[in-house]
């Protein structure tokens, strides 16, 4: 790796920052001597096991390769120098790493070990395993991570025993280097040499780490069991008080989503966390949940959600228009749609911000979010400026919308879109207006079939294309699709990533803005926003960024939850209040050791 | 019956008296002949529109709204009440208000005590077409009603139409497949058992590199060439259909072609392809007419295979094979497993039946009591 | 004969490189290759099962968004992978070399039965297969052989008392049994026997029980079948109909000639009739099929029922490997299969032979 | 003494198309203790029905009823179990047409050692010695080396020793023939009798003998019963018969002999077919390999030569090669040696090239049942060839083929039945009928007369020589009854173990046979009826 050039003569005058915690915006929620988490239950008994499931097999314990099938939590041995926590978002804390410091430049930073800090072998973590990690992971970890990392970063220096330093590379925004550096593993060195293990082959010895679990057993194409390891070195760190508290966490393994529900209905494993909604509307209704051994939740998420929707592609001349693409948009029936073929479980997205309070307010912009605007007015709609955000339109209950099929007519007759004697819409020069659906996945089809037929009832020649895989990666590289179902992503704290998501440099290809949408003004709102230090800054941003983007309807919003879908044998308690980010299942919550022994005198479980 | 031969006739007569056949032959008949119509049957547009005195057929034609007074020039959506309303109104303003009122205030021919040129439409028995989305109420799928006797898919369209839709296009698809596939391929047994030598020999080796050609790639291939169509659906799996008769045909031909009396109508001065066909495949048939059933339905099931995987024929086609796919994954709607077993069921038996009465026709030993 | 068992042999030479070429053709044609599976896969997608092993999943579950890495929003580069990355990868599956470099290469690899490794995973090709074996050769197996021990006596009988009423009912069954769609039958199964709603009599998924090592060995017999029992059930439920159909019609087409009138004139029992004389005469296409029927049993595959019993066998391995497009796995099991496939045709033709003494493969035209 | 078995009012109808058509219509007799009763009568009379009845081997299709009491046991109702221990064993079975009798594969040792071990336990070296025994006893030279054979491997007549062979494995208390020695050379048919005969002293066997030849039936009947149309319609024992025939029927058949001799061939005929040093060796093929070991010599460089509206006759032991040669000579198995036929080379040419000329070159096979195929009605065999060569002699063909049948002696009314709906004669008639319907130049005639009463065997004789008068045919005529062969041929050759071993015109080959061999036949078969050569 490029070692970083001689170190400038460092600036004395800099004030160095030495800090506990780490925040993107403001301060940390806790302080340096903060005694636990506030979300945790400091007094949880330990003991006991949770069971979840995973799909298909695995044949590896490395998920640094893109070989293999890795098997779930494989890297619950692999602890970070700094860690998340689920009240919080945009901070870390230190984990392996008591301490770090850097300039206010953020030119570099350096993370100061914690000397306590040991492998599960006992060996102690000192910088020179950091450094290790680091460059191996340079080497062998997968190519986009690799990309995008040295560009951002020098090779660490370790500074003594317990102090590594890393700079960063003159010209890369500073923002958020420092936590994606904190977010580096740690591995041991010596155990690397000592096995010869490779990052990048599939190998069924798992990494050591530090972590708190271990791997206690396995079973291919069935389970495989972690236990919890007795000599944890971080088992009494403040943050960790409270946590792991699950003396054993299995993972069973089907390859059938029915028979993986047959499996927890029958007790084979304990906690489920569903992603359909049919299921979750019809699967539950079993003998174990009617006898009360099993509990059926729905605890309030606070992430925010994929901004999922129908997506143009933007390349396509006919959906430059964007009366076309609000046209297309009022073809799709949300509330058709979720009633009937979603059990009325989702909500209707309309900001790309959605469940949470950086999206625009129904109302017209003010403040420092319309000043935002102002700035870039000349690069947008200046109704923007003066009108409530786009709303997800709203549909009857009839499948095809008389209201919106006749707003829709209205909006293609003016693009120049008028139908023909045979009913098909076409343009002046006589071209149908075409729009192809393209998907991989069958569980698509059954909800673009009631929008496709709309679109026909439009006059436009609609239809839906289901292909392989391999071929849907093809075309989404290269662009070749009318509309996918896909999503975009928003964070709650600011990130280099809106770049490739949202801005224009990239917008021809960017894989992660499938409609291709370039703004100026949002490019430069978008620099607002990653530079943001503080809350409301960064708020307004996001705010007016949300009013362009909604403006623009690239994406014609579908459905969102803001809740988890949890069952779970009656043996498992939380704290009463759960933290808004994470659900934090095998994390934080407990084992009710006596109601487990009534289950299984019950004879609940297998 | 005049027509034929004595000895076709005499087959004809073995094979009425074959009981369950000819029942099996007039049930598979009426069946197939009624779904033929299967847009008479079960259509989202009505058979006859009278509008203002004037006849429309919608069925077969194109209207806009505007032929009856709306105000797309889109396709009229005669399911949607207020269209409806329009036809019967003779085009009534009101129509966009009330449109269930003034339904039934028109049925006298005159709403509130104006005479109107009133309309009238004549639907299918059933009001759905295969690829109908409807309104229902609660969650598609949803269960066998008044509305939808067989209850509806997990898109929210009526499983009856599609069961007739797919019953014919099945039908059509496979009936073409196993023909094509079957001739193709008892000529190629035929001629491999009976000519043997160079000619089976190479043919043999023909087959054995077609079969081991990954289908599914050359589907993919010609799909992404050419686009996805059912007749190229039905061209792919004839053309990998093909080849399951060619080894039992061989077989019987290899074997017969020994036997006493092929040797006599060489004598005879018989061509070969008349032996071929008029003395050796008569008794060289059991396995052709024992598997054409299951070839037959076989097809089917790989049409449904295919849709399985997500190459078969277009999305939204009424295929009996995405049928049971959604059968398997809303096990809590068993009417769609049940329609699809059915529907299997009856058209495998009925198939079998046939074919036994076939047999039973070609077998000169076979006696009624 | 020797000479054409020479001839044929010989002949299987160029019928492999034939089947290797057409199959290396077409996946020059093929859209999407391995890179871009890994591509998709490496972006969080590509699961190749999700068609029919997936429950509808329609609600993504959302990732604590903050998280993405330690507190921000990573930048990976708009084009996901690295050109460089791409490279690489076409590099180490050799296609940056022409096709018929390639082609080449692998032939004389294949020729010393050198198969080289899964694009997909770090295992060999052979043993990737030979992991897969048991799974397969259980179903197959068992499966194979109920049909075949119901099915011709069955098929017997019903010759024998054909357009009788057990002629009748039992036709009925045989063909309900074909026309249940196996999947469905198998979540049927599932569900009923082994799932949580029903009874739990049979486990859901695998060959055996977790302590299947410490079991005594009648324990152990007793296990296997215990946990084969439904999923054997559920691939043999259609395949009675075609073979005892065939088996009866076969034998009704045999069974007034004249040499069983011989054979009862001497007096033999009606079994010894039928299995004696009829069966050979009658059974050509079913014996000769079972040399064909025993590399069924060694590769017999139902991907369906082996993903929703949890089992991994070469029914899923091939179809992961066609869709995708783990070129090393496809064209190896394609040439070793074929390979056996092509001997076992010999084997067959042989069998015919054996069978009826009269059947030879010489033309005709002198 | 009680009878053995005692048939009384038998009637059997056969279901055919929906209507019942009746074969056998009140039929009784008995057969004693030892005794041997002759069942003769005309072709499709119903003595195969008669005679399959007995044991309930007739076909689904028949309608059976009358009593049948063996050994005071009615077996008309028996079970079926009951009837399978009396069959093989207590009665035994030869079936009329030995060359599909025999299930096509078994091995011969395989077949007869089946009986063995059924009914006697036999198995092992011990049924081998049995088998070979038998085989010997039948007149099988070198048994040992054909016990692997398998029926198509062997002649019309070693199949019919072998059927004969396993129905006397087992020493019946009854035996049933249905014509036992129609393929067989006189020489080997007295062996057989003898043998009978033999088997019937020492183990008081008794006997129901169905045939034809008249001679057989004076040898070793003691009784004998006539059919004619279902009916027995004169019974007696055998010389009264012989000597007073009552009925009309009886009295005809026994006047009735194939009289007289062809036409003289016109001078200057052309020669039709002619060849050279003909060879066919069938390799003797051994183990899963099927590596050859020997060859049997079935024909061993013959030379013959035909000319228009000339009659060659070919006689010989049974296995000496007469089928082969024929089928030699019509370009059906492949042969060494030059063929000429109408002046052209025919040994090299393509099957196709052969096709037209088969219009003119015609073969009645010697076994009719299995050269008539199984699914197709008499009307279109009889017919396919007319279609094939574009013969259309200003007719439909249906007419043509009502002409044909009627000319054989079968009623034109049954051509749209099946061929096993028919008796053997009737399958034989037809056979003849297809080849003749073409009018061709030369017809080889395999055995034709074997299973025709003497009556329909003269009525065909008169047919071929009408029709050789008529179109100057050339016929090869192959039969063991000399005495048919005397009626028909101009020439005859004397086959033996693949070689001629004599030829020349009929008269002097049948008044001075220059071989031994040619002598013991003469003398066998003329023997028999006290006449000698030439005498008619
Ligand atoms: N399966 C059958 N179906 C219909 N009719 C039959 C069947 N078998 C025989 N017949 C008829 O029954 C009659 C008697 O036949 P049978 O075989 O007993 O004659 P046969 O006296 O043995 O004559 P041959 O001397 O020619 O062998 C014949 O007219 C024949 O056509
Ligand atoms: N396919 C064959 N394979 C081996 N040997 C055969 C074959 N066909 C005939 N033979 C043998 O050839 C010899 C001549 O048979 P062929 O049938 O010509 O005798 P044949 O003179 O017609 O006798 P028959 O009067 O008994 O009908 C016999 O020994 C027979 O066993
Ligand atoms: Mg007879
Ligand atoms: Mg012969």
């Amino acid at each position: 790796q490029d070692a970083p050039p001689a170190a400038p003569a460092a600036d004395s005058t800099e004030t160095v920052i030495r800090t506990h915690a780490f925040s993107e915006l403001g301060q940390p929620k806790y302080p340096a001597d903060f005694q636990r988490l506030d979300y945790v239950n400091p007094d949880a008994p330990r003991g006991g096991e949770i069971s979840i499931w995973a799909p298909g097999t695995f044949d590896s314990f490395n998920p640094f390769t893109r070989k293999g099938r890795a098997g779930a939590l494989a890297t619950i041995n692999i602890e970070r120098l700094m860690t998340d926590v689920a009240d919080e978002p945009g901070t870390s804390y230190g984990l392996i790493a008591e301490s770090l410091e850097y300039p206010e430049s953020e030119d570099w930073v350096i993370f100061n070990l914690r000397p306590e800090a040991h492998f599960s072998d006992g060996t102690p973590v000192t910088a020179e395993d950091v450094k290790f990690t680091f460059d191996l992971l340079m080497e062998q970890a997968l190519p986009s991570y690799r990309e995008a990392v040295k560009k951002l970063v020098y090779s660490p220096e370790v500074l003594d025993t317990y102090r590594i330093k890393f700079t960063f590379k003159p010209d890369v925004p500073r923002d958020g280097l420092i936590s994606q550096m904190g977010s580096n593993p740690v591995m041991s060195k010596a155990w690397f040499e000592k096995t010869g293990a490779r990052l990048d082959e599939s190998s069924l010895t798992p990494i050591m780490g530090t972590g708190p679990y271990v791997l206690d057993s396995y079973d291919i194409n069935r389970r495989i069991v972690y236990k919890r390891d007795p000599d944890y070195w971080g088992k009494d760190l403040p943050i960790n008080i409270g946590r792991y508290n699950f003396d054993r966490i299995r993972v069973e393994y089907f390859s059938d989503s029915i028979a993986a529900l047959e499996g927890f209905k029958s007790g084979a494993y304990t906690f489920r966390e569903e992603d359909s909604s049919k299921t979750w509307a019809t699967g539950y209704d079993f003998p174990a949940v009617a006898a009360g051994w099993v509990r059926k939740d729905e605890p309030h998420d606070g992430n925010l959600p994929p901004d999922s929707g129908w997506i143009f592609n933007l390349a396509r001349p006919q959906f430059q228009d964007l009366r076309v693409r609000r046209a297309i948009g009022l073809m799709y029936n949300f509330e058709w749609t979720n009633e009937t073929l979603q059990f009325g479980l989702f909500k209707q997205r309309s900001s790309f911000w959605e469940n949470s309070d950086l999206g625009a307010p129904d109302a017209p912009p003010e403040g420092r979010e319309l000043e935002l605007l102002q700035e870039v007015a000349d690069h947008i709609d200046p109704a923007i400026l003066t009108e409530p955000p786009a709303q997800a339109h709203t549909s009857g209950d009839r499948q095809l919308d008389r209201r919106n099929l006749r707003k829709a007519s209205q909006l293609l007759d003016e693009a120049g879109w008028v139908a023909g004697d045979d009913g098909m819409r076409r343009n002046a020069d006589g071209q149908i207006l075409k729009l192809e659906i393209l998907d991989d996945s069958p569980v698509t089809e059954r909800i673009a079939l009631p929008f496709v037929d709309n679109l026909r009832a439009l006059g436009i020649d609609a239809s839906f294309s289901r292909v392989d895989p391999s071929q849907f990666t093809n075309r989404r590289r290269a662009r070749d699709y009318d509309m996918i179902l896909a999503s975009y992503q928003t964070n709650l704290v600011p990130g280099l990533g809106m770049q490739q998501r949202f801005g224009s440099a990239d917008a021809e290809y960017s894989l992660f803005n499938p409609a291709g949408f370039a703004n100026e003004g949002a490019d430069i709102l978008m620099r607002h926003l990653v530079s943001a230090k503080s809350e409301d800054e960064f708020r307004a941003a996001t705010r007016a960024l949300d009013r362009i983007f909604r403006h623009a309807y690239f994406v014609v919003p579908t459905w969102y939850k803001d809740v988890h879908w949890v069952a779970y044998f009656d043996m498992y308690r939380h704290p009463d209040a759960l933290p808004p980010y994470d659900l934090g299942y095998l994390d934080f919550w407990w084992y009710d050791a006596d109601r487990a022994a009534e289950l299984r005198a019950a004879g609940a479980l297998r | 019956m005049a027509w034929l031969s004595p000895l076709n006739q005499r087959r004809w007569r073995n094979f009425k008296r074959n009981r369950r056949a000819l029942w099996s032959l007039a049930i598979f008949g009426v069946l197939f002949g009624l779904s033929l119509f299967a847009e008479l049957l079960a259509n989202d547009k009505p058979i006859y529109v009278n509008y203002r005195g004037e006849s429309f057929f919608p069925i077969y034609r194109f209207y806009p709204e505007t032929a009856f007074g709306g105000d797309l020039r889109t396709e009229a959506v005669y399911r949607d009440i207020e269209v409806q309303c329009l036809i019967v109104t003779g085009g009534l303003d009101a129509c966009w208000d009330d449109p269930e009122g003034l339904i039934a205030d028109a049925a006298d021919g005159m709403v509130e005590g104006e005479p109107i040129a009133k309309g009238q439409m004549i639907w299918p028995p059933i009001r759905y077409s295969y690829n109908t989305v409807n309104d229902i109420q609660g969650t598609a799928p949803s269960a066998p009603d008044a509305q939808h006797w067989l209850g509806t898919d997990d898109t929210a369209r009526d499983v009856l139409a599609r069961v007739i839709y797919g019953f014919r296009l099945s039908i059509l698809f496979t009936l073409m497949v196993t023909g094509i596939a079957s001739v193709i391929g008892i000529l190629a047994g035929a001629v491999q058992g009976f000519f043997g030598g160079l000619i089976d020999l190479i043919f043999q080796r023909v087959i054995e590199i077609w079969t081991s050609t990954p289908q599914l790639y050359i589907i993919i291939i010609l799909f992404a060439v050419l686009g996805r169509s059912f007749w190229l659906l039905v061209f792919l799996t004839a053309l990998f259909g093909w080849p399951a008769l060619v080894g039992v045909v061989r077989a019987e031909f290899l074997r017969a072609r020994n036997f006493e009396y092929v040797r006599a109508a060489r004598a005879l001065g018989v061509s070969n392809w008349t032996i071929m066909f008029r003395h050796m495949l008569p008794n060289a048939m059991v396995a052709t007419l024992t598997m054409l059933p299951f070839i037959i339905t076989g097809t089917i099931g790989t049409l449904a295979s295919l849709d399985f995987l997500g190459f078969g024929l277009p999305s939204s086609a009424p295929s009996l094979g995405e049928l049971t796919l959604q059968a398997k994954q809303n096990l809590q709607a068993p009417w769609l497993g049940f329609t699809a077993f059915f529907t299997f069921a009856i058209m495998l038996s009925l198939l079998v039946f046939i074919f036994e009465g076939v047999r039973d026709a070609f077998d000169p030993r076979k006696t009624f009591q | 004969m020797g000479a054409y068992i020479l001839r044929r042999l010989l002949l299987i030479v160029p019928t492999l490189i034939g089947i290797m070429v057409i199959n290396f053709t077409l996946t020059q044609f093929v859209p999407g290759g391995p890179i871009e599976q890994i591509i998709a896969q490496i972006e969080g997608g590509g699961d190749v099962f999700q068609g029919f092993a997936g429950g509808g999943a329609d609600a993504q579950n959302q990732q604590m968004s903050t998280a993405a890495g330690g507190g921000s929003d990573k930048y990976v580069g708009a084009r996901g992978l690295p050109p460089e990355f791409i490279e690489e990868l076409e590099k180490e599956f050799g296609f940056d070399k022409p096709p018929l470099e390639r082609f080449l290469t692998m032939m004389w690899n294949y020729a010393r039965f050198d198969f080289g490794e899964s694009y997909f995973r770090s295992v060999s090709v052979v043993d990737l297969v030979l992991e897969k074996m048991p799974v397969s050769i259980s179903l197959g197996l068992w499966s194979t052989l109920i049909a075949y021990m119901v099915s011709i006596p069955l098929g017997i009988r019903k010759a024998v008392r054909d357009g009788s009423g057990f002629d009748t009912w039992t036709s009925a069954v045989i063909i309900v049994g074909y026309a249940i769609p196996g999947f469905l039958f198998a979540v049927l199964l599932l569900v009923v026997f082994a799932g949580g709603s029903y009874l739990q009599w049979f486990p859901l998924r695998g060959l055996v029980s977790d302590n299947w090592a410490d079991l005594s060995w009648p324990a152990k017999i007793l296990d296997y079948f215990w946990h084969i029992a439904l999923p054997v059930i559920a691939t043999t439920i259609s395949s009675f109909a075609t073979l005892t159909l065939l088996t009866k019609n076969s034998f009704l087409d045999e069974i007034k000639k004249q040499y069983v009138v011989t054979a009862k004139a001497k007096g033999l029992s009606e079994a010894r009739v039928l299995y004696g004389h009829v069966f050979r005469n009658a059974m050509l296409i079913v014996i000769a099929g079972f040399p064909g029927m025993f590399i069924g049993v060694f590769f017999g595959a139902s991907i369906i029922i082996e993903t929703i019993f949890s089992l991994d066998g070469l029914g899923r391995l091939g179809f992961e490997a066609a869709v995708a497009r783990d070129y090393p796995v496809i064209f190896a099991t394609l040439y070793v299969f074929g390979l056996i496939g092509l001997l076992v045709g010999i084997l067959s033709d042989l069998t015919y032979v054996l069978v009826d003494p009269r059947i030879d493969f010489e033309s005709r035209e002198t | 003494m009680s009878p053995v078995l005692k048939v009384e009012n038998l009637h059997v109808s056969f279901q055919q198309d929906g209507r019942q058509v009746p074969a056998v219509r009140g039929v009784s007799f008995e057969i004693g203790r030892g005794e041997t009763v002759a069942l003769v009568g005309e072709s499709g009379s119903g003595k195969s029905v008669t005679a399959l009845s007995t044991v309930g081997l007739l076909p689904g299709a028949a309608t059976v009823s009358g009593s049948i009491v063996y050994e005071g046991e009615d077996l008309a109702g028996a079970p079926e179990k009951r009837l399978r221990q009396v069959r093989g064993n207590d009665i035994s079975f030869i079936f009329q047409e030995p060359m599909t009798s025999l299930n096509p594969l078994h091995t011969l040792e395989k077949q007869i050692a089946e009986s063995l071990a059924l009914h006697q336990g036999l198995t092992g070296a011990a049924a081998r010695t049995r088998i070979l025994e038998l085989l010997a006893r039948v007149g099988i030279r070198d048994p040992e080396s054909r016990l692997g054979a398998y029926p198509h491997q062997l002649s019309g007549g070693q199949r019919q020793r072998v059927m004969i062979a396993m129905a006397l494995a087992n020493g019946p208390d009854l035996l049933i023939a249905d014509e036992p020695t129609t393929a067989l050379d006189v020489t080997i048919e007295a062996q057989i009798l003898e043998l009978l005969a033999e088997l019937k002293r020492e183990e008081t066997m008794s006997l129901l003998f169905i045939t034809h030849d008249l001679n057989v039936v004076r040898r070793i009947a003691d009784r004998v019963c006539v059919m004619k149309d279902g009916e027995i319609v004169e019974t007696g024992p055998t010389a009264e018969i012989f000597r007073a025939p009552q009925h009309p029927y009886t009295q005809k058949l026994l006047a009735a002999a194939a009289v007289g001799g062809p036409d003289p061939v016109k001078p200057g005929a052309a020669e039709i077919v002619r060849t050279d040093a003909l060879k066919v060796w069938f390799p003797i093929q051994r183990g899963f390999m099927r590596k050859t070991v020997g060859h049997v010599k079935a024909v061993d460089g013959a030379d013959i030569s035909v000319r228009a509206g000339e009659t060659l006759g070919i006689v010989g032991e049974s296995g000496s090669g007469k089928t082969t040669l024929a089928l030699a000579i019509m370009r059906l198995i492949s042969s060494e040696g030059r063929i000429v036929f109408q002046g052209q080379g025919i040994d090299g040419l393509k099957s196709r090239q052969i096709r037209p000329l088969r219009r003119d070159m015609q073969i009645v096979f010697q076994d009719p049942f299995g050269s008539l195929s199984p699914r197709m009605t008499v009307e279109q065999i009889v017919a396919e060839g007319l279609g094939v060569h574009g013969v259309r002699p200003g007719r439909t063909a249906r007419e043509d083929v009502a002409q044909i049948l009627a000319e054989v002696g079968l009623d034109p009314a049954m051509m749209h039945r099946y061929p096993h709906e028919f008796s053997g004669g009737q399958r034989q008639r037809i056979a003849i009928a297809r080849a003749m319907i073409l009018r061709p130049r030369m017809v080889v005639l395999d055995e034709p007369t074997s299973a025709l009463d003497m009556t329909v065997q003269v009525q065909i004789v008169d047919l071929l020589r009408s029709l050789q008068r008529k179109y100057d045919l050339a016929y090869l005529f192959i039969s063991h009854d000399l005495r048919v062969v005397r009626a028909m041929a101009h020439k005859v050759v004397v086959m033996r173990m693949g070689q001629i071993v004599e030829a020349g015109e009929v008269e002097a080959v049948f008044e001075a046979p220059k071989t031994d061999y040619t002598r013991t036949l003469m003398r066998a078969a003329f023997a028999a009826s006290g006449e000698t050569p030439g005498a008619a």
